[in-house]
């Protein structure tokens, strides 16, 4: 164990003088009738890689999940994913059309989905091309561009069931095409199944209206799926016999292999973890002594049941601390607190859900997918702390 | 209905948004338009972004090329070397090209466009008209390349199973180092990183 | 059941004629490196009653719960309560000194607590004065007005025990006085077994750090006790034999009843509910039908495990459906869905916990308590709803 | 200690900021200050808002007066009717006010003000002076008017018992409405309130 810093050689200034914080007045309350983040903190932000995409209206940011705690994403700083922009939508502007194999086709205007029942879930939001750039191996250096496609909210909204039986869905639709209003459409076809199992019709994240950047009025939330299927400013809602083999369907969001065959309709997000501190964006400023590793771990078939992290590259692991039993398809926060011995080490982290699914390494992925993935790498991140205290992002054998 | 809300959705109403087009052709509008005819549009409205022979230009998508090639490393996929439905290309570039002013194409124009993408593509001849009649017969190089996810009894099987937790590995090699790639945003890179050798070469991966 | 609208006359505009938002490019990644809620949702916001106090500074204002749902309060709208302003403090000047009754008087920095294990919990914070208004009767119309001071965030921090601890607490301390370094200082004295129990030396809210007017960088979490308790910006922790009767444990935060004694020690928050929608801020812009009820219980006790519902002014009651498992000390989320007929309705809910609480009426409470309370009112509320859908705050025979 | 963080405080450091006076008079510091020049250094510093005689002026706090009404309907309650021990006034005075100025007062000065609002409570003669040797005996009105807590016996067994689910009442009528006061912000007041007559007399409560 590290021994306690020395006693300070003469009195701390913060301490023995005056200061003005505890003398003078603060802001009153109405200075910010909603507030920000204290400017201190400006480095929290999203961030995107400006050479990833070809302009940043088609493009990807990132949460800055190294300097975040806890499982809730504040929305502010919630990733953001668009195909042609975050649009302005207003609720009177708002409709949302069921069609296809039903009954009656409906059109609801916002206030209408507000009439029917509601349902309050917690659940993460990952996009599928999260931690794809690693494909490749060890390219960017920090835990939000590595792995910051993902966020997690509690979702108010309509299950989509109610919604399919209002219009009266026959039978035979085995699966609902959902599109957005903004001009990409972002079409995507989910199986009957799972529309009638899971999925939302959200209006509200985090307690409050979604945000314009992510689908404001409403969006739909398909739990545990790729957040591509998550359809923003939902527009319309088409029950149909066969899938629509959408652009996001088929020329992205598939996944070609080594033989250049190509998996589709991979909806389901594997189990993954990563350390989100120590981390290349949150380097250790102490010396040796204690040391909090933390980080998340979710799993897009069901609950994290454990997570295990190794401090020598893979070689050994220890069972961390979840901070909460894990639940479906949320973020799940772990925690080692070690004595760290001053010395370099190799972290990694390695979730496990309750379908006794094991996150894989990179390697072990390889081998089955071969090198050209673009999407679902959830392989085991290692991250390589320095003596100094300073992190990177590095692949080991 | 349980609940009545809601309204009835008029014909007019369904038609305007129900827009998709189906592998099968379900959905396709009457219309036609050729190769040249397409060209002349694509060069107005699309080349900017798509270059001329719709081979992409720079960070913007290429929509032609690539083909026989998704076996090797780094596969350029496009409308015509990865695409299993020629359906895909009429859909999408109706709603959502050109990138801007999405929605504004007519039927024909979007007929004339996917034939010219197809003949860049080497799928079509200089002559060829694309017509609601003959979608169907379009044959796609990769139509048979999509196999359903098997993840269930691919991987699976192999990833649930009992973790090891002790001597997992006889040595550990650091393998690649993202520092020596060198391609983290600025603003956001760690204050203080050690000076050290790059191990591997290592290059940014495609788009999100 | 009210029958479904009327197909339109004609084709709606807003879906047979091309929209910008569905033409045009919306915005970029690079837009909002940390986002605020759309335009159209500047109601929902922080509001004080400037009647209430003499200045801002040391005042209160109301989280928009009439306008939330689920139960996390975004911090950008939960509620503030200064007694001299929201001070500036940043991370580097930050002390924490725990001295009296221990072995060693410690500092602190504030990267020296990120060094201690953390936990992570949801739980509410109510203002002791919350509904404080209301004693004297109906008085603002608004759910926020009246049951505002209070929000609900997932808090990350180290337990108070383990800094008792470090410092090594004498058996003989039964207190913990503890104050922040705002000038009010806001100290207050707590029990032993309360700091030894689920008090939090919290960092994080909702997973980035604290707001600045919710105590940036560190602020005490005290499950289920009033408000005032939860002291911001921290700046020491003295054990002690005996509270200190500070000025916001005697001129503050105590309870007068009819007889002229006050009653001390008052930490508890009783079991309380409200329904947010419909209320006063939030008419019913609808016909008779489906109407959804929603509000929030809470109790400092325990969990919540039952909430009904009265539509006739206590009368009569339904149990409402919660949207999760109640948990400890957090808010939980209720809903009934009924069929409006379009007459006028006195709208109540009554909160039960898992001691068997069960919420009192306002009668109940002021036969025990007399007329002089200022705190601790969590008596049941009453909503008259008109058949135009307006809502008023009233009070019932 | 388990985990060895932090560093140990030093004396002066604890002294700046353990500065708690408790009912005892624990934490008191050295000195004195008299009355009258109290009322100079109170003039000066605080009746710009607490009033020249410590009554309050608009909605800052009264320090004086109230007494013996603490069972009447809407008792004024101040250092003088309310506070049980002296060593709050010591202590919140000391570190609190003046209001935007705080910290600023030495030790005998706030003995002075303390002594003045005695005065101004009647609690202390005109030539009284109050210093650290005196304090223990000052008799403050209401020091036995506080109890307890007793909710766990007082309204538990009342409250946990089975709820009533049907005709639980005779008849409901509306005894008081928050429109006939009209005293919500009115910005954000609803958009449309129905026109109704007044029911009851309501009055603004004290602050929170
Ligand atoms: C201002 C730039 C721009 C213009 C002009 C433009 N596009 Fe695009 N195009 C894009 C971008 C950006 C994307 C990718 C959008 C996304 O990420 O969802 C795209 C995607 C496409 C795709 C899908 C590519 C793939 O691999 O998935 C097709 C097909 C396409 N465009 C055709 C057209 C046609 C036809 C036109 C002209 C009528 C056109 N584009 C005009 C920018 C443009
Ligand atoms: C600019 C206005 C202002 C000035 C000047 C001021 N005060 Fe105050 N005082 C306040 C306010 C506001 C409060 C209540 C603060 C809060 O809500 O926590 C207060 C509270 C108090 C209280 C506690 C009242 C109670 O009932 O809890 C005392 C005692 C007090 N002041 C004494 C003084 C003295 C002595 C001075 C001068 C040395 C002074 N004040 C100067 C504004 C002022
Ligand atoms: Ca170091
Ligand atoms: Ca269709
Ligand atoms: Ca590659
Ligand atoms: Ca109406
Ligand atoms: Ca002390
Ligand atoms: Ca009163
Ligand atoms: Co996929
Ligand atoms: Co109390």
């Amino acid at each position: 164990m590290a021994a306690r810093s020395a006693a300070a050689q003469s009195p701390d200034p913060l301490i023995v003088e005056p200061q003005p914080w505890a003398q003078g007045l603060g802001d009153g309350v109405d200075v910010t009738p909603y507030g920000l983040p204290i400017r201190f903190e400006q480095d929290v932000v999203r961030r995107n890689v400006p050479w990833l995409t070809a302009d940043t209206i088609s493009s990807i940011n990132f949460t800055p999940i190294h300097a975040l705690d806890g499982t809730i994403t504040p929305q502010g700083c919630a990733f953001e994913r668009h195909h042609s922009g975050a649009i302005e939508l207003s609720k009177q502007d708002y409709r949302l059309m069921v069609n296809g194999l039903v009954d009656r086709p409906l059109v609801f205007t916002y206030a209408d989905l507000e009439r029917f029942p509601r349902e309050n879930h917690v659940y993460f939001c990952e996009c599928a091309a999260n931690s794809g750039m690693e494909w490749a191996g060890a390219q960017l250096n920090g835990a939000q561009f590595t792995h910051g496609m993902i966020h997690n909210m509690e979702y108010t909204g309509v299950p989509l069931r109610l919604l399919l039986e209002e219009a009266g869905y026959d039978p035979a639709g085995k699966w609902v095409y959902v599109e957005g209003a903004d001009a990409s459409s972002n079409g995507r076809s989910i199986p009957m199944d799972k529309a009638l199992d899971d999925v939302l019709v959200a209006f509200k994240a985090n307690g409050e209206a979604l945000r314009k950047e992510h689908g404001y009025p409403v969006r739909l939330v398909v739990p545990g799926w790729e957040g591509n299927l998550w359809v923003k400013w939902l527009r319309r809602i088409e029950v149909t016999d066969a899938p629509v083999e959408s652009r996001e369907e088929t020329s992205k969001y598939t996944d070609t292999l080594a033989d250049g065959s190509s998996r589709k309709w991979t909806w389901a997000m594997d189990a993954k973890s990563v350390i989100t501190a120590p981390s290349p964006q949150s380097p250790v400023p102490h010396e040796a002594g204690p040391l909090v590793i933390t980080g998340l771990a979710w799993s897009g078939r069901g609950a994290i049941t454990r997570v295990d992290v190794s401090t020598d590259g893979g070689a050994s692991w220890q069972t961390a601390r979840l901070a909460q039993k894990g639940t479906p398809m949320a973020l799940s926060r772990f925690y080692l607190d070690v004595q760290w011995d001053g010395t370099e080490m190799l972290l990694q982290s390695r979730a496990m859900d309750d379908t006794g699914y094991v996150q894989p390494t990179k390697t072990q992925l390889r081998a089955v997918r071969g090198l050209n993935s673009v999407y679902h790498n959830n392989g085991i991140q290692t991250w390589w702390l320095h003596a100094d205290g300073s992190v990177e992002n590095v692949e080991v054998s | 209905a349980p609940f009545g809300l809601g309204r009835a959705a008029l014909p007019e109403e369904i038609a305007a948004w129900d827009v998709d087009v189906l592998p099968d052709g379900r959905g396709l509008p009457e219309g036609q338009g050729n190769v040249l005819t397409g060209e002349a549009i694509f060069t107005d409205k699309c080349a900017a972004c798509h270059g001329d022979f719709a081979e992409g230009r720079g960070n913007w998508p290429a929509l032609a090329g690539g083909q026989d090639m998704l076996a090797d490393a780094d596969p350029v996929k496009t409308v015509g070397s990865y695409w299993p439905h020629l359906s895909t290309s009429f859909d999408y570039i109706r709603r959502s090209m050109p990138y801007g002013d999405a929605g504004t194409l007519t039927a024909d124009e979007v007929y004339a466009l996917v034939a010219y993408i197809l003949y860049s593509n080497d799928l079509v001849a200089e002559e060829f008209t694309l017509s609601k009649n003959n979608f169907a017969a379009v044959q796609m190089p990769n139509a048979d390349g999509f196999l359903r996810d098997d993840r269930d009894t691919m991987e699976l099987p192999r990833w649930q199973v009992a973790p090891c937790m002790e001597d997992c590995k006889e040595s550990v090699n650091v393998t690649m180092r993202a520092l020596s790639l060198d391609v983290t945003p600025k603003d956001a890179a760690p204050a203080t990183v050690p000076q050290q050798t790059p191990v591997a070469n290592v290059e940014p991966a495609s788009e999100p």
